[in-house]
């Protein structure tokens, strides 16, 4: 069995190596990403049926939990970790073109420590380690979105950091309550624990935990950063932010809410704030004519709708909205990777501007019409399967007011819809006015997003390749005993 | 009147039908129109002698020039004579018509009708009374019967003719020739 | 079967000769009520001898076509409609198919003058259309009212149930006024003469007609104004032997030509305005009693 | 195996015709028509079949995809295909100007793969999977030409998305309820649901479907799709398209509901089948006299189209025998002759450039008659003329209507046909008769290939209109499929026991009185021919281009009817988009752009948790 | 007395991250605002701090003799704050180096005037 602490160690391990070979040849840098994730896809897709008969739990220092800082890879991890790994690699591959801007060694250092800081999030057992590793996620992701140093990105950054320091200051402040509360910082300790605890002060430190990754998870009071963010920065970072990193922010809230706290009562908020960021998303999107905004708005519609069909809480929902995490995250990391190429051609951001590339950047278009498509959710695209399990689930626990919320759901969907037909109408379908040297993209660019294609028509027509691990996980996050007898063992 | 003898009928009823079903066009060329109000209601009622006006010449086989022709008039006369199918028969009403009456030495009004469209018949007076519109209708009978209202057949044989004449009169025409132009009999 | 293959071909020329007489004495009526002498009853034949030996002109092969459609389609009707109880083709159509087989005359005219490429034909057919439009609402609701009545859509089981003086109009006068009232419209005579419209539009769609065109379609006429007033009869008059349904259909358009005569001619939106106003609510209201009587 | 063979050869067909397109046109144009062919070649070998199978599991959702084939979809699924063929095979020519081309077929063959999938498939989920593809592929097609259609083709989107999230609303609610979604167990499951269930059900049903077939009100995004698409799309989309909603309905409604569910939902007038009925009814009145004020000669047709649609819902809704068998063969005899008149516009626009204004047309008889002779039979099955297909199914309608006791029905149905009169005369009129304008002179007939589909459907009008028991013998499967006493029918018309109708009687008399007539007419005096200007104008020489009577052909109806005739719904639909528009754009106000608004926001988040926390115990 | 006494750490934590959150709401300039930050910053590492430590008790560094579990304070908590102030220093100089980005591009450091990404 290989050893899941390479997933992490990996990335952080060639993060730091690439200034090192930017001493030997500058050219070498761009690929150091791609290699460092190459060996992370491969080794998390040898994890997979592992840890899908038995979860790993792994002890750094070689004590037992809960005395150490340990990894606990279960199905969850796991799927996690592929996925940001996979992402992470065709965003790379995107990168070693697109990346133009000097210093590029510094963008892909801070590229794999981003990508560290995400895997850390997903495998750690440990509360403040995972408040580390969301450090590490949220500066680098800061200094990437100003990678650019121009004034939009500067300005994002400036925002973007103000709201994650604050976010991750509360995020140590639960921490802190917790560690007080229980004296352990490992999470399966406090789960076997919480009872224990006196609920107010539980709930208060789980506010402060949810608010905390909720700025990550782009929830909708805390949102704003987003749209700014994601809009400025270089496309393939904007491709990694939505694709990956705003799902850890959820992954936490998930982790917090599900296995650590069992917070049952809060679930039904946790839904209609789901909702809420679902269709202030859409709408805010509806307007736009920045293109990258518009797909960052989206973003934030589409983890309304992860939330919303997490906050369901039965197996069903929970897979569900983890189905829609690779959907979307698919989806959205080919949108952002397309769109960035677009723009790039073109040199405008204006929806307008992008009108009749696709006759000039045929692949690029398509690319981009596939993955609204499985955005909005039609069929054979992945987007279809994941809007008709949260339709399903939410239908499914006969609540009355979940009736009303996937109504509401399906009115946003109509909404996003609206704006992604749109752009792909302008896409094809009206002149273009100075299109005329635009050309087609090549190499680089262009594989990640024809092999991010292929995923969502593949997982679209056969959803099997992916329902097993995604079961798996959504027992993990529903079942915390399970959790809590992985880790502690026994019990 | 033979309308009601039945041998007739069965020896010639094309020609009892063209004589006793005279439709005539409602064409108001001058002053002579105000006489066929009167003919063709109450008070002589021409409807009796199956005359009737019709709105069309399509559908008409008679023609009445009723009073001046002034030379716009004469243009609107000729394509309306040319539209209406055969056997077609024309009658003078006036004195205008036949020799440009009160007008002739109008710079405006033609003087001899029958130099550009052929006339069957002539009502003379001005105005002659709507008596004599009924003494034409039976000649125009008797000549029908007889084969003497023969002015459509000599418009066809005799077309250069009158073509020549119309275009002397308005240069070249905007509708092509109804007939072939050759003549038939030189 | 031979019986009814000789009313085939006896009843179109029985339909035939009556539609002549009754456009001869439509013209001998009105002169006398004009004071005139008028024309002799049999003058539409000699028109019509005149018109087949005219040297009219074609416009097309549709110009053609579409008039023989036209009086084709109203010499086929005529075997739908009971004539004094004697319908040959009854068995082969209801009364919807009547109202059917109503279109194609309009139809071929529509199309034989659409060829025909003037606009003056074209004003006719727009308002024949329009005409139809607001007399068929009034039409449709006192025939809806019939059917509805007597719970059937065939005309020969109609006029079955209005043996022995159980006429239609006593059961439903309010239809049958209504009908009335429209007859006009549906003959083409004033005040709804507004489709060939002679001093405006000059006689509309025939205005290209002359000769055997214009003798074929003075025959359709001559059918139609039989079918109308046959339909009319069947309907609300009690139908009756060949003989009574004669006599029926000749006071029913006597009573429309007093009308014809003395009146002048409505605007078309005039026409369209009164036949949705009056005739309209009063088949309307016969309707909804038929409805909750029946 | 056959009915995954059909869908594999129509996907397929529509992904080689793209990829076989980039290398050469030619093979793809042969491709495409081969492909449509074999198609229709397919099916109609499964005709009278009875096929199920499971060809796709979804363990993960206990579910798998199914399909089938019985007389209902066997009817639509020819119609599908052989529209489908026909409007390929006419493309060949008329699209030889556009650009796009590999895209064009591909999408042409790949809605006609996911039609097919609709009307194949046995159980909701892949019904809704091919609906859904169906729709997304029209709307490309629809948007095809840029410009205006880009507008249109965005309006059909949204409008069908809103369909189809109701419908999937309705369908997961079915899966919660009964664990299956297949058409057969559902059947007999649905048996004894609670009828309020059963309307529920009806009703998310009739928005997803009834968007598509667009009834009124949900009709406003047709007008401007069809009128937009390209002409053969038009016929596709127009032809059998929309009326998939009409295969929804009947399906949702006869095959799984029932009728005896039907007949217990409301009461008295409040029935849902009457008030179905009068929303068709409404349509048909919407449809047929806005279609007067038209212009645009697909605009007319679409709104007749809708106006048609009407007619099929009154047809059906009353699940009579007469009713049932009327509804589906105006569905079938509607797509085949708004197909046609669709390609006859088509064709009239090939030739002149584009032109679809009715006002500057005209006279194109002379230059295009076969095109004419298409436009004219197709216009009669609208209508409804005796000896077109199109009189036997409205017989059929009126005569359930008067029958069941709805003469008011019956009179909005009649009424409509005098109004479909009114405004396709006037199609008629301005395209092919009257005055030929000089920059026609030189017009041709359309090429054979456009001529062949319009010449086929031609005859399918008559044939089907002379001899209606072809069609009306697969109908009567049908409804016995469906448990309903089937219609009886003989070959030329209808049996003594349901009503007096004989066709080849009709058809012989008119035939014989025409054949007199013709007689008669060639024994009297010949006439002479003549050309279009040598016509009456009062004396004077016709003025070229100037002696056409078209534009506000009904003016008086016009000014009396036409301040009542707009669309208010969708006006209605346009206000409420623009009001959310204004709404969007005061929502993303939130997003001040301060950061310290954004730091605020937090701050309430967090102290919004925590005081409802304390204060209530919320949680 | 000695109540106060006992929490005194925890209000002056609480008061440093009130007063950094203050800072953050309210003032417009963006220095003051990373101060604030790190105000906040500062607070929360008082706040893990006194979580951990028991009065009385000695530093656990068993080498020292006399010294057993039962007197000793957490160690825990101080390594966690050692982490975070390094976390709290990476953020302070890339918030700085932003600021500053951010001031060449704008010429202000006024938030409410930079404003060029909203909605």
């Amino acid at each position: 069995m290989v050893n899941p602490s390479l997933l992490i160690a990996v990335p952080l391990a060639f993060a730091f190596s690439i200034p090192l070979f930017g001493l030997v040849s500058k050219k070498i840098g761009k690929y150091i990403p791609v290699v460092a994730l190459l060996i992370n896809v491969g080794i998390s897709f040898i994890l997979i049926p592992q840890i899908l008969k038995k979860p790993a739990v792994v002890s750094i220092g070689g004590w037992s939990p809960p005395f150490c800082i340990n990894l606990v890879v279960g199905p969850l991890g796991v799927f996690l970790v592929t996925l940001i790994s996979s992402i992470g690699l065709l965003v790379a591959i995107y990168a070693i073109s697109y990346i133009k801007e000097e210093p590029t060694e510094k963008y892909h250092m801070l590229f794999l420590l981003l990508i560290t800081g995400a895997t850390g999030i997903v495998l750690t057992g440990d509360i403040f380690n995972l408040f580390v590793f969301f450090e590490i996620l949220c500066i680098s992701s800061y200094a990437l979105v100003a990678y650019n140093k121009d004034k939009e990105g500067t300005e994002a950054a400036m925002k973007y950091l103000i709201q994650g320091s604050v976010g991750s200051s509360f995020v140590l402040i639960g921490i802190a309550l917790l560690y007080g509360m229980f004296g352990t910082l490992n999470m399966a300790d406090i789960a076997s624990r919480v009872t224990s605890a006196d609920p107010t002060f539980l709930f208060i430190s789980l506010a402060f935990l949810i608010t905390g990754f909720g700025i990550e998870a782009a929830v909708f009071p805390l949102n704003a950063w987003l749209p700014d963010a994601h809009s400025s920065a270089p496309s393939s970072i904007s491709a990694i932010l939505s694709g990956i990193a705003i799902k850890t922010g959820v992954y936490g809230v998930a982790r917090m809410i599900y296995t650590i706290f069992n917070a049952d009562g809060i679930l039904t908020f946790i839904a209609f704030l789901g909702l809420l960021t679902l269709l202030i998303g859409e709408m805010s999107a509806f307007r736009q004519n920045d293109i990258k905004r518009l797909l960052a708005y989206s973003s934030i519609g589409q983890i309304g709708l992860i939330v919303f069909a997490l906050g369901i809480a039965t197996s069903l929902g929970v897979f569900a909205g983890l189905f829609q995490i690779v959907s979307h995250a698919l989806a959205k990391a080919l949108l952002f990777l397309a769109a960035g190429y677009m723009i790039y051609r073109v040199g405008s951001k204006s929806i307008d501007s992008l009108s009749g590339l696709g006759r000039k950047m045929p692949l690029t278009s398509f690319a981009f019409t596939i993955g609204s498509f499985s955005l909005i959710g039609l069929p054979p695209f992945a987007g279809f399967i994941s809007k008709f399990s949260i339709v399903y689930a939410a239908i499914q626990v006969k609540k009355p007011i979940f009736l009303v919320f996937v109504v509401i759901a399906l009115i946003a969907t109509v909404i996003e819809a609206g704006y992604f037909f749109k752009v792909v109408q302008n896409l094809y379908f009206k002149e273009g006015k100075n299109v005329d040297n635009v050309t087609e993209t090549s190499g680089y660019i262009i594989v990640p997003m024809i092999i991010l294609v292929i995923s969502i028509i593949v997982i679209g027509i056969h959803p099997q390749f992916i329902t097993g691990l995604l079961k798996g996980a959504a027992g993990e996050l529903l079942g915390r005993t399970g959790y809590i007898g992985w880790v502690l063992g026994g019990s | 009147m033979d309308r009601t003898s039945i041998k007739k009928w069965f020896k010639a009823p094309d020609k009892m039908g063209h004589k006793y079903s005279l439709w005539a066009v409602y064409f108001c060329t001058g002053c002579g129109i105000i006489e066929v109000p009167p003919v063709i209601t109450s008070r002589w009622d021409a409807e009796r002698f199956g005359v009737i006006p019709v709105a069309t010449p399509r559908q008409a086989n008679l023609f009445l020039i009723t009073g001046y022709v002034s030379l716009k008039t004469l243009k609107a006369i000729i394509r309306t004579y040319e539209l209406m199918p055969d056997p077609k028969y024309t009658v003078g009403f006036g004195s205008c018509p036949i020799n440009g009456g009160m007008y002739w030495d109008s710079y405006n009004t033609i003087k001899h009708l029958d130099k550009y469209i052929p006339v069957d018949g002539w009502i003379s007076g001005c105005m002659p009374r709507p008596e004599a519109i009924f003494i034409a209708v039976t000649h125009l009978w008797t000549m029908i019967d007889k084969g003497m209202a023969t002015g459509y057949i000599k418009y066809r044989e005799k077309y250069r003719y009158y073509r020549q004449n119309q275009e002397k009169l308005f240069g070249k025409l905007e509708w092509p020739p109804l007939y072939p132009m050759e003549d038939k009999n030189g | 079967m031979v019986i009814k293959a000789v009313w085939i071909i006896v009843l179109p020329i029985i339909a035939f000769i009556i539609g002549v007489f009754f456009l001869g004495l439509s013209r001998k009526v009105i002169a006398r009520i004009h004071r005139r002498y008028g024309p002799p009853i049999y003058q539409p034949v000699i028109d019509l001898i005149k018109l087949m030996n005219q040297k009219s002109i074609s416009h097309g092969r549709l110009f053609d076509m579409g008039v023989i459609l036209s009086l084709a389609g109203s010499i086929v009707l005529v075997l739908f409609i009971p004539f004094g109880g004697i319908a040959p083709l009854s068995g082969s159509g209801d009364f919807l198919v009547v109202l059917y087989l109503m279109l194609l005359a309009p139809l071929g005219v529509a199309l034989s003058g659409g060829e025909g490429a003037n606009p003056n034909i074209s004003i006719g057919i727009s308002r024949k259309m329009m005409l139809s439009l607001g007399y068929e609402v009034p039409l449709l609701f006192s025939i809806l009212a019939v059917m509805t009545y007597y719970k059937t859509t065939s005309l020969v089981e109609i006029t079955k149930a209005q043996q022995h003086l159980s006429w239609g109009v006593i059961y439903l006068p309010l239809p049958a006024i209504a009908y009335f009232m429209i007859l006009p419209a549906m003959l083409g005579i004033r005040p709804f003469d507004i489709v060939s419209a002679p001093q405006e539009i000059s006689s509309g769609p025939s205005v290209e007609y002359g000769g055997r065109y214009l003798a074929l379609m003075t025959v359709e006429h001559a059918f139609h104004t039989f079918i109308v007033l046959a339909l009319f009869v069947d309907l609300f008059l009690g139908g009756g032997n060949p003989f009574t349904f004669f006599v029926k259909m000749l006071v029913v358009f006597l009573l429309g030509l007093f009308i014809h005569a003395v009146f002048p001619r409505f605007r078309i939106d005039q026409a369209i305005k009164y036949c949705w106003k009056w005739p309209s609510i009063l088949a309307l209201a016969g309707l909804v009693i038929a409805y909750v009587v029946a | 195996m056959q009915l995954i063979t059909i869908l594999i050869v129509a996907f397929l067909g529509a992904g080689i015709v793209y990829l076989i397109g980039k290398i050469s046109g030619k093979a793809r144009d042969i491709l495409a028509v081969l492909a449509s062919l074999i198609v229709v070649i397919l099916v109609s070998l499964a005709y009278n079949q009875k096929i199920y199978t499971s060809f796709y599991p979804l363990p993960f959702l206990n579910l798998s995809l199914t399909l089938r084939i019985d007389p209902l979809s066997w009817f639509f699924a020819i119609a599908v295909a052989g529209i489908g063929f026909l409007s390929i095979l006419f493309s060949l020519e008329y699209m030889k100007h556009y650009q796009k081309l590999d895209f064009y077929y591909s999408m042409m063959l790949f809605v006609n793969a996911g039609m097919l999938g609709v009307v194949l498939s046995a159980d909701f989920l892949s019904l809704y999977i091919f609906w859904e593809i169906m729709s997304w592929s029209t709307y490309l097609l629809i948007s095809y030409k840029g410009g205006k259609a880009v507008g249109a083709g965005l309006k059909y989107i949204v409008m069908s998305t809103v369909g189809s999230i109701a419908m999937l609303f309705a369908i997961v609610s079915l899966y919660t309820s009964y664990g299956t979604l297949e058409f057969s167990s559902l059947a007999s499951l649905l048996q004894t649901a609670s009828s309020g269930y059963i309307l529920f059900l009806l009703i998310m049903f009739i928005i997803g479907f009834g968007i598509k077939n667009a009834i009124w009100p949900l009709h406003t995004w047709l007008p401007d799709a069809h009128a937009e698409a390209v002409s053969p799309f038009s016929a596709v989309l127009s032809g059998i398209l929309v009326r998939i909603g009409i295969y929804g309905f009947v399906l949702v409604m006869y095959s799984i509901v029932g009728l005896n569910l039907l007949h217990k939902l409301g009461y008295g007038l409040l029935n849902f089948n009457y008030i179905l009925c009068w929303i068709g009814a409404i349509s048909i009145i919407i449809g047929t006299f806005i279609a007067l004020l038209q212009d645009d000669d697909k605009r007319l047709l679409a709104w007749h189209a809708i106006g048609q649609g009407g007619y099929m819902i009154l047809g059906i809704s009353f699940g009579t025998t007469l009713g049932i068998a009327g509804g589906i063969f105006h569905t079938l005899n509607h797509c085949i002759y708004i197909a046609l008149l669709f390609l006859v516009t088509g064709a009239v626009e090939y030739r002149t450039g584009g032109v679809r204004d009715l006002n500057q047309l005209g006279g194109l008889i002379k230059k295009m008659p076969v095109t004419f002779i298409g436009g004219l039979i197709g216009i009669s099955g609208l209508i409804g003329i005796p000896l077109t297909n199109g009189f036997v199914s409205k017989w059929l309608i009126y005569k359930t209507l008067i029958m069941e006791k709805h003469p008011f029905l019956a009179f909005v149905a009649l009424i409509g046909t005098w109004g479909t009169i009114l405004s396709v005369y006037k199609f008629l009129h301005n395209i092919f008769l009257g005055q030929l304008p000089e920059k026609y002179k030189d017009v041709k007939e359309v090429p054979w290939a456009m001529r062949l589909p319009m010449i086929i459907l031609t005859s399918v009008i008559i044939l089907f209109g002379i001899l209606p028991g072809i069609p009306l013998n697969v109908i009567s499967g049908i409804e016995r499929s469906f448990g309903i006493k089937p219609l009886s029918t003989i070959i030329f018309g209808m049996p003594r026991e349901i009503g007096e109708l004989n066709i080849i009687n009709i058809l012989a008399a008119i035939v014989v009185a025409g054949v007199f007539i013709y007689l008669i007419f060639s024994l009297s005096t010949r006439s002479r021919r003549v050309n279009q200007y040598d016509n009456y104008a009062a004396g004077s020489f016709i003025p070229k281009d100037k002696y056409q009577y078209s534009v506000r052909f009904y003016d008086p109806v016009y000014r009396i009817i036409g301040p009542y005739l707009r669309d208010v719904v969708d006006d209605f639909y346009y206000w409420l988009v623009e009001k959310s528009k204004s709404f969007f754009q005061g929502v993303r106000q939130i997003y001040t752009g301060n950061v310290n608004t954004y730091a605020l926001y937090i701050l309430l988040f967090l102290a919004f948790l925590i005081i409802t926390k304390i204060g209530w115990g919320l949680w | 007395m000695s109540g106060i006494y006992n929490w005194m750490y925890y209000i002056a934590s609480g008061g440093l991250i009130l007063i950094g959150l203050y800072i953050v709401l309210v003032k417009t300039n963006l220095i003051k605002i990373v101060i604030g930050l790190n105000f906040i910053d500062t607070g929360i590492n008082i706040l893990l701090i006194c979580i951990g430590y028991v009065r009385g008790r000695t530093a656990p560094i068993f080498s020292r003799p006399g010294i057993s579990p039962a007197n000793v304070v957490d160690p825990v908590p101080q390594a966690l704050v050692l982490t975070a102030i390094v976390i709290g220093v990476a953020v302070l100089a890339l918030a700085l180096s932003i600021v500053i980005k951010v001031y060449q591009h704008n010429k202000t450091l006024n938030v409410t005037k930079i404003k060029g990404l909203k909605w």
